[in-house]
């Protein structure tokens, strides 16, 4: 059981993160899908954190998490908006700025 | 941190523009007072140089009348200010035509809402520009200033030209923008030559050239054409030549001859002045392509010029033509030949200035540029007439008037090194008399004919009596105008019959730039061997 | 492929030892930062009425003090540079430039901010919860009331740029990074009016932004895997020599350049910007405009020289062509663009073209060359944002090109300034812009890009055909029917324009003392 | 010889010191009147003219008496006026160099155009209001061509040369309201331009090779120039000769160039402008003379055996009274080319030629000039006829004219032409037999033509009468006035007298500048060629009278006639030639090139441009405005910079 997996796991997941922004169309789901990238990449963080058997990693896992809440809490509030003028969180929908 | 007693010359030639044009620009409200207060600094200016003209010494030093000052120490970039006999002829040239030229659009019919004092304001910022251009002897000053001139220029042309002007505008300064900034390359490779080989850089021209000139072959070349293409777009050469007909053909006409006669000239300026000198090695080896540039320029603007069907055009083309000549006797590397185009660039000013200024006097009675609007009108206006025959004879540089004795300079100077090229270049004399005279015929002799000259009698189609109708409507040239061609028929003869001031000016520089260029003439005289 | 990891585990790096932070050196962002909690403490608990002079008041005095705690600093600084906060800030002589650039900058975007003449109330919106296109809104339009949560943001904004460029370790960058963020993305979407491009902005912009810090971390991961530590410093001690697989090094770096380089907006990688630029209330876009591409590139410089400045053989290749891709992509587009703020968009990505070929130059001459640039093409856009925040229709600003006709005619002051500052981005002398150029590709030459610097020489040329469309506009053009009216602008307005301006021209005229702080100091490698 | 000729050159003293007054005079009168505009200078302009001519006549003949007492080495004297275009090793003064044959010019020029310019007094009568601009053409003219044989060097010719071009343009262009007066003047000077550039092109090879233009210094150093030079430079020189004297194969200007008024015809077209070429071509003879120029002087005596021919074929068919007088000038300035190509045997006969020709066919010309005044500017010798009794002087003056052409014996003609046909016939081998046949065959010809004209004008019925000219006016012919007929006469005695007196003293006077006359054992006696001479003379003359005299003469032109006659009213087709080889060429490579210009160079420019805009405007629409394809573009960015990063790494 080598870390490598680990990596390829988060490698895989961050992937299907990166994907799943550019299939989806809500964008709550967006969003999402970032904020799976951004914990596959704590997964790598922690795994780093194991092989280079140093605390960094871990701890800079627990500065991701922060930052992904504060990006949460004002994503949200600019998707709300935007979603109360529309009536609809189509990512698709909003480009009116185009060209 | 290094002036010479008398450089307050050139910053008083720098300065009187740029306070006319301030004060011009104020007066614009009121017509009159600002058309007057130009043409006083104008004249102001040609007194200065006339005053700098007398303190030159052409057996003096190779830069004379300067002063050297920091600007950007870090860059060793300086203002530096300096002329040698080739730049003081260009700028007496320029105070000689902006006066002239102020009078000449004195009556002109601006597109509405301009004001003569912003049109004469800008004028005189040109001026103040170009002096500067032709003064700078710190490379990174002159490319600044190559560059800033373009702007009252692009304004001139775009504010107050012709139908199509902003085309014409922005034509002519993408152009010569495009060229300055492939000539900044070999401005910044140079600099950095110098910084590599004297250990901190500088932009002085006079340590630039040493340290440039010795570089290896390759490196020269690449340098070469950084400046080359900029120049031959300003001057213009075939075949980057596209942007001068469109730019002469929409500017109001005093603005062509500042355009043709002093702008083009910063181009070849630039041959001597900086190719030269700085890449011996590179314009040696490359000097076939000039020359080749040039004899074909000669052959295809003499065609052009012939085939045009609009005079301001047809103009264009003429200095196309011209400016071959004068690029075959920079490229030709010889005494007279150099000297030659030295002095052709100051007789082609004057002549191509008079020609464009008459036309513009013929434009003016007729209100169209097509030549087939014309016909005949020498029975109307004799006057006129003849002032387009010497203006005409002068641009075919006729013996006895000023622009022979450049041409045949060039010639005879290039036929020992470039006897090919030459004698293709003689050709173009023939074809000059035949576009010259055709274009005389088609306006001045003749029945009356053309709208122009039986519309003014009277809607197109009536027929005229030349006593009654046209005469009425198309009068000869009125006193000012006479005023302000009577300098320049002047200085036609004048220059054609005894040139030697102008000669004995140039001459020396040109030697010191053939020095530099380690050049030595074919066609030499026993007692010259002993120099540089 | 990564079998040989597991090898048994590195000895762990010696942390570094614990002394105390010598808290002169970061003075001026402890400032910025304290007072946008002061000012967020204003919103809470002063009257509406009150605010806005408050924040202004407060916001300006921050900046000012901050930027009196700098030059305090300044005069008697390490010339090598030091450490703070425990080794997270390298502050030294690049980090100490680009924060005063950034102040210098910040003074100014506050102060078209803060306007309130141009636009009855100002540019913001009045109540951000209110949905456009309802009698509300349009209420709001009317109403002098602004949302003044802007300026903390703005310090915010500030706070984290400023620690963004002096970050001396990965993760420092990264939260620095989100700090810069997340602040903008609001205000991208506050605008008074035109509310759904606004909004539409703001969302693109947190999207996308996100997405990038979601890659800009992922290569942080792949290079603390890598080096064992986030320290810059470590990192290039690490590429310089070991036996992991520089496979993870050059992902790493890939995803961390991408990062930055989508916050510089260059291209390919700038989409988001002229979308943003247009949507967002135009003195964001300037704040934009200026501060984050200054504070990017700080980053930039001080990733690729410090971390990576061994590997350069590899990589530069790379930046080479995007390089290139970012000004062709610039001068190109830009010249079929029909609205003013989305013109200023490409030019900024062209921009940032030049600026990568000054920043891939890894030498003295390349770091201070770039970092004038930047302070050139900071004030310059500076200004020019304000100009277009001058010309208004009867809905606000008129950024539509054809709305431009004949502006010389109807205020010739303003076209003369905006003329003024087109030909400063073009890079006509006697304006910062052509001594910036001038700079970057001496620095880019001497360090054997000739290629790469007549490549940037032909496109500059191609995007001076689209200032000058808009120059033929404002002059040769004959004005157009229901043609906008220019603003008188207000105190703040003209006070900031008038500062990009000057300058623009100083720094054209006579640049040697900015050229002489820019080549101040290198960065501090520890 | 030709080398000391050079050594023998000595400073002006005396008179000659002050030589420029020659130049002085003519010129200060053109800048004169022309400044003073027609108004005011109306009164007495002409007056201020025909002074100013006179006299510089009147100095010429100072100076000539006081040369003539020189001894004859000092006869060659130089006058440096002022420094011209001093650069390096060039150095081109304006300097006048006095010798026997610049005098003999001078007086030539001076003395003819003196009386042409009283002539013109009378003939430009009505048309008052332009006649000072006319004087100030003619003293421009005058000016010019003594500067071009005054000039001590080859660049001073050159400025004369085209200033004598210019005066001749301004000329034949009077009648500007007349489109083909115009057209004349312009094909005038385009043509001599072609020859001009030979001329030129001859003074920069002397300056590449000897390094000088002036004359003292090319005749030294000519000697040791490789034949080619010599042959290069001999030829050159031929083609400015060609181009300003009307030679083949640019002989096509000088009937055109009789749009002019009839006295330009007489001064410029017959008596001085025209012989410039032959005096190009005397005053270098010791280029030609070199043994190394013999080819050069071969080819030169072909061009004028050649053109004295066509010339008299063509003038035989023609129906214009100046133009058969022009054609039988391109003729006879065919003789004295053929003469001078002979070299030393031939230089001073040449130039006596040239004299005497310059009074008769001066003389001839003003004859016409006086019968169309009478006769309403009417032209066509067909609708002339009998005139002898309407205008008797001119009658008389003209027959003796005529005769002095053809050579009746001891009349100018007999003196000069009969020289040249000797001179000719004394090459060795088959060139004595072909130049001196067509010597003979010219004189025989010349006298038919010039037979055919004098009868159909003066003799023979009066076809006139009952016809009206173009204006739609009667014809009344009548004698001119005395200000015409007066030079008419002087010029007759002239044409009388000049050969008889001149052909004695001529070849010695000239020799300082041209070389002794190289006394040659001809083919045939001198006697005998008088004999064949007079003989084809009668033949022609005779052969006319029976032609033309007896019987009517139609007043249309008969069309249906015989191929040469055609070819000869057709110039031989001269200008067709012209026409398919040049004008029509450089017309069609004109219009191309405009094309070229517009659409292919700045065509090339506005389509870059183009492509630039295209480009940007297909490239905008990748700009969607859907964050998703942002997104796209992002990761394919990112994926493509880490695997270019891998690959530059791994590969």
């Amino acid at each position: 059981m080598t870390p490598t997996y680990y990596l390829l796991l988060s490698a895989l997941l961050f992937t299907i993160g990166a994907v799943g922004v550019l299939v989806r169309r809500n964008a709550i789901v967006v969003f999402m899908c970032i904020e799976l990238m951004l914990n596959a990449v704590n997964l790598s963080l922690v795994t780093f954190a194991r092989i280079n058997g140093s605390l960094d990693g871990q701890v800079m896992a627990f500065f991701v998490m922060v930052v992904a809440a504060a990006e949460v809490v004002v994503g949200l509030a600019i998707i709300m908006s935007i979603f109360r003028t529309r009536r609809t969180a189509s990512v698709d929908d909003a480009n009116l700025l185009k060209y | 941190m290094t002036s010479t007693a008398d450089s307050w010359v050139l910053w008083a030639l720098l300065a009187v523009p740029l306070v006319g044009a301030a004060v011009t620009v104020a007066l614009r409200g009121n017509d009159k007072t600002a058309k007057l207060a130009a043409l006083a600094f104008s004249v102001v200016e040609l007194v200065l140089a006339g005053v700098a003209w007398s303190l030159y010494d052409p057996a003096g030093e190779r830069l004379q009348l300067g002063t050297t000052l920091d600007w950007i120490p870090a860059f060793g970039v300086h203002i530096a200010w300096g002329v040698d006999g080739i730049a003081l002829v260009m700028i007496a040239v320029i105070a000689l035509l902006v006066p002239i030229v102020i009078g000449a659009g004195w009556a002109d019919r601006l597109p509405e809402g301009r004001t003569k004092g912003g049109f004469f304001a800008l004028i005189l910022l040109e001026q103040a520009l170009t002096v500067g251009v032709f003064a700078a002897t710190d490379v990174f000053l002159f490319y600044v200033l190559f560059e800033i001139m373009l702007i009252p220029m692009y304004f001139l042309i775009g504010s107050y030209g012709g139908a199509n002007r902003q085309y014409a505008a922005v034509k002519f300064f993408l152009y010569s923008f495009l060229g300055g900034l492939i000539m900044l390359a070999s401005v910044i490779a140079a600099y950095s030559l110098a910084s590599d080989t004297l250990g901190q850089g500088t932009f002085l021209w006079e340590e630039l050239v040493p340290v440039v000139s010795a570089a290896p072959l390759t490196t020269q070349i690449w340098i070469f054409f950084g400046f080359f293409i900029a120049f031959a777009v300003k001057a213009p050469l075939v075949p980057v030549h596209t942007w001068l007909p469109d730019a002469t053909a929409e500017a109001p006409m005093g603005v062509a001859v500042l355009l043709v006669g002093i702008l083009d000239k910063v181009g070849t300026f630039g041959f001597l002045r900086f190719l030269l000198p700085m890449t011996p090695d590179a314009s040696k080896e490359l000097s076939w392509l000039v020359l080749l540039l040039a004899a074909v320029g000669v052959i295809y603007g003499s065609l052009l010029a012939a085939g045009q069907s609009d005079m301001k055009r047809f103009v264009a083309y003429v200095s196309i033509a011209h400016f071959g000549f004068i690029a075959l006797g920079i490229f030709a590397f010889s005494t007279q030949s150099l000297t030659g185009s030295v002095t052709y660039m100051v007789n082609h000013s004057i002549a191509t200035g008079m020609l464009i200024l008459v036309l513009g006097m013929v434009i003016f009675r007729g209100g169209s540029a097509r030549i087939a609007d014309y016909g005949g009108m020498a029975k109307l206006t004799p006057v006129l007439a003849g002032m387009l025959l010497i203006a005409g004879l002068s641009s075919m540089s006729l013996p006895g008037t000023n622009s022979f004795i450049s041409e045949f300079l060039v010639l005879i100077g290039s036929f020992p090194n470039a006897p090919v090229h030459t004698i293709i270049a003689t050709v173009g004399m023939v074809l000059a008399a035949l576009y010259v005279l055709w274009l005389y015929q088609r306006i001045m002799q003749g029945p009356l004919r053309g709208d122009a000259i039986v519309g003014a009698a009277g809607g197109p189609g009536a027929v005229v009596a030349p006593e009654v109708g046209a005469r009425k409507a198309i009068a000869d040239l009125s006193g000012r105008e006479k005023l302000v061609l009577a300098p320049l028929v002047l200085l036609v003869v004048a220059l054609g019959i005894f040139p030697k001031p102008v000669l004995d000016t140039v001459e020396p520089s040109v030697a010191a730039t053939m020095c530099e260029a380690g050049l030595v003439d074919p066609v030499q005289s026993d007692e010259e061997q002993a120099q540089c | 492929m990564l079998t040989y990891l597991a090898q048994e585990p590195l000895p762990v790096p010696e942390t570094t030892a614990i002394e105390p932070p010598p808290v002169g050196a970061v003075w001026p962002i402890l400032i910025i930062l304290a007072a946008a909690c002061a000012g967020v403490l204003v919103e809470a608990f002063l009257p509406k009425h009150q605010r806005w002079s408050t924040q202004v008041v407060l916001t300006l005095l921050a900046i000012v003090g901050a930027g009196a705690a700098l030059a305090g600093y300044i005069v008697d600084a390490p010339e090598a540079g030091e450490l703070a906060m425990y080794g997270t800030l390298a502050v030294d002589g690049p980090a100490l430039f680009l924060w005063g650039t950034l102040l210098a900058l910040s003074v100014g975007a506050v102060l078209l901010i803060a306007d309130r003449s141009v636009e009855p109330g100002g540019a913001f919106v009045a109540t951000a919860a209110i949905r456009p296109g309802t009698v509300q809104d349009r209420a709001q339009v009317q109403s002098t009331g602004m949302q003044t949560e802007v300026f903390p943001l703005t310090l915010f904004a500030l706070g984290g740029m400023m620690i963004f460029c002096a970050a001396n370790d990965l993760l420092t960058m990264f939260i620095a990074l989100e700090v810069l963020s997340l602040p903008l993305y609001l205000m991208c979407g506050l605008a008074r009016r035109r509310r759904l491009l606004s909004q539409e902005a703001a969302v693109k912009y947190f999207l996308l932004g996100a997405f990038a810090s979601a890659f800009f971390l992922y290569g942080i991961a792949l290079l603390y895997g890598y080096s064992g530590s986030v320290r810059l410093a470590d990192i290039g001690a690490a590429a310089a020599g070991t036996d992991r697989s520089d496979t993870l090094l050059f992902a790493g770096l890939g995803l961390l350049v991408v990062g930055l380089l989508f916050k510089a907006s260059v291209g390919p990688f700038h989409t988001w910007t002229p979308d943003v630029y247009q949507g967002a209330p135009t003195p964001v876009t300037a704040f934009m405009a200026a501060c984050t591409k200054v504070a990017a590139f700080g980053g930039i410089l001080r990733v690729l020289q410090v971390a990576f400045e061994s590997t350069s053989w590899e990589w530069r290749g790379v930046l080479w062509g995007i390089a290139i891709i970012s000004m062709v992509v610039g001068a190109v587009l830009g010249l079929t663009q029909t609205d003013v703020k989305r013109m200023l968009a490409y030019s900024s990505v062209a921009h940032a073209g030049f600026l990568l070929i000054g920043a891939i130059a890894l030498t003295e001459k390349g770091l201070s060359s770039t970092l004038f640039y930047l302070l050139t093409y900071a004030f310059t856009t500076l200004a020019a944002f304000g100009v277009v925040s001058l010309v208004r229709g009867p809905d606000g600003e008129a950024t539509h090109l054809s709305q431009w006709a004949g502006l010389a005619k109807r205020s010739p002051l303003v076209a003369g300034v905006f003329t003024f500052l087109l030909l400063a981005m073009a890079g006509v002398p006697l304006t910062s812009g052509f001594v910036g150029k001038f700079v970057v590709f001496e620095a880019a030459l001497s360090d054997g890009m000739a290629p790469l610097v007549v490549i940037a020489l032909v496109a500059s040329a191609v995007a001076a055909f689209f200032y000058l469309r808009v120059i033929v506009l404002m002059y040769f053009s004959a004005p157009a029917e229901d043609g906008p009216t220019v603003t008188v602008p207000g105190a703040f307005t003209t006070a900031a324009i008038t500062l990009g301006v000057i300058v623009t021209l100083l720094l054209g005229v006579a640049p040697a003392f900015a050229l002489d702080w820019a080549a101040g100091g290198a960065f501090a490698i520890r | 010889m030709s080398i000391n000729l050079a050594a023998e050159v000595a400073p002006a003293t005396g008179a000659a010191s002050q030589a420029w007054l020659l130049l002085a005079l003519p010129a200060l009168g053109a800048a004169v009147l022309l400044l003073a505009g027609r108004r005011r200078a109306q009164g007495w302009g002409h007056l201020l003219g025909s002074a100013t001519v006179l006299g510089a006549f009147v100095y010429g003949l100072v100076l000539f008496f006081e040369s003539t007492g020189l001894s004859p080495d000092q006869r060659t004297q130089d006058l440096l006026l002022f420094e011209w275009i001093p650069v390096g090793s060039l150095d081109v003064d304006i300097a006048l160099r006095i010798d026997p044959l610049s005098l003999t010019f001078v007086l030539l020029i001076t003395g003819v155009g003196a009386l042409i310019h009283i002539y013109s007094i009378g003939y430009m009568g009505h048309e008052r209001e332009d006649r000072s601009r006319f004087f100030a053409y003619l003293n421009l003219f005058i000016a010019a061509m003594l500067l071009l044989v005054l000039g001590n060097g080859f660049v001073t010719l050159y400025f004369g040369w085209e200033g004598v071009g210019l005066a001749s343009y301004l000329l034949i262009g009077w009648y500007q309201g007349r489109g083909y007066a115009a057209t004349a003047a312009k094909k005038a000077f385009l043509m001599n331009r072609v020859g001009d550039v030979g001329l030129a092109l001859a003074i920069f090879l002397m300056f590449k090779t000897m390094g000088t233009t002036s004359y003292a210094g090319v005749f030294e150093q000519i000697g040791g120039q490789s034949t080619a030079v010599v042959v290069a430079i001999g030829l050159l020189l031929l083609l400015g000769a060609c181009g300003k004297s009307g030679q083949f194969p640019l002989q096509a200007w000088l009937p055109d160039a009789m749009a002019g008024p009839t006295p330009v015809s007489a001064l410029i077209h017959a008596a001085t402008m025209v012989t410039a070429g032959v005096y190009l071509i005397a005053r270098s003879s010791p280029i030609y003379s070199l043994p190394q120029a013999a080819d050069a002087r071969l080819v030169v005596m072909i061009v004028g055996a050649f053109t004295l021919l066509l010339g008299c074929v063509i003038g035989c068919a023609y129906d214009d009274f100046k133009k058969v007088l022009a054609y039988s000038t391109v003729s006879q300035i065919g003789y004295m080319m053929l003469a001078v190509g002979l070299g030393p045997a031939g230089y001073a006969f040449g130039i006596l030629h040239l004299l005497t020709h310059g009074f008769f066919k001066a003389g001839l010309f003003l004859g016409a000039g006086s019968v169309m005044h009478g006769m309403n500017d009417e032209g066509d010798i067909r609708r002339m006829g009998g005139l002898w009794k309407k205008m008797p002087i001119t009658f008389a003056t003209f027959a003796l004219g005529y005769l002095a052409l053809i050579g009746f014996p001891f009349l100018s003609g007999y003196f000069s032409k009969d020289e040249i046909i000797y001179a000719a016939f004394g090459e060795e081998g088959w060139r004595g037999w072909v130049f001196g046949g067509a010597a003979l065959l010219g004189a025989l010809l010349t006298a038919f033509y010039m037979t055919r004209l004098l009868v159909l004008v003066f003799l023979g019925k009066p076809r006139w009468e009952g016809l009206k000219s173009e204006d739609g006016k009667d014809y009344h012919p009548h004698e001119s006035p005395s200000t015409m007929t007066i030079p008419m006469i002087i010029l007759a005695f002239g044409s009388v007298a000049a050969g008889g007196i001149l052909a004695t003293m001529l070849p010695e006077w000239l020799e300082p500048s041209v070389g002794a006359v190289a006394e040659r054992e001809g083919l045939v006696s001198h006697g005998m060629v008088a004999v064949m001479a007079t003989v084809a003379m009668v033949i022609g003359a005779g052969l006319a009278y029976l032609l033309f005299a007896r019987g009517e003469q139609p007043v249309e032109r008969p069309q249906r006639v015989s191929w040469p006659v055609r070819a000869a009213r057709a110039d031989l087709y001269g200008n067709h030639l012209n026409e398919a080889l040049f004008a029509k060429p450089g017309t069609w490579l004109t219009r191309a090139l405009v094309f070229v210009d517009n659409r292919g160079v700045d065509g090339l420019v506005n389509g870059i441009a183009a492509g630039l805009g295209g480009s940007s405007g297909r490239l905008r629409r990748t700009q969607t405005g859907f964050v998703r394809s942002y997104a796209l573009s992002m990761l394919g960015g990112s994926i493509l910079v880490i695997a270019a990063l891998l690959m530059v790494r791994f590969a």
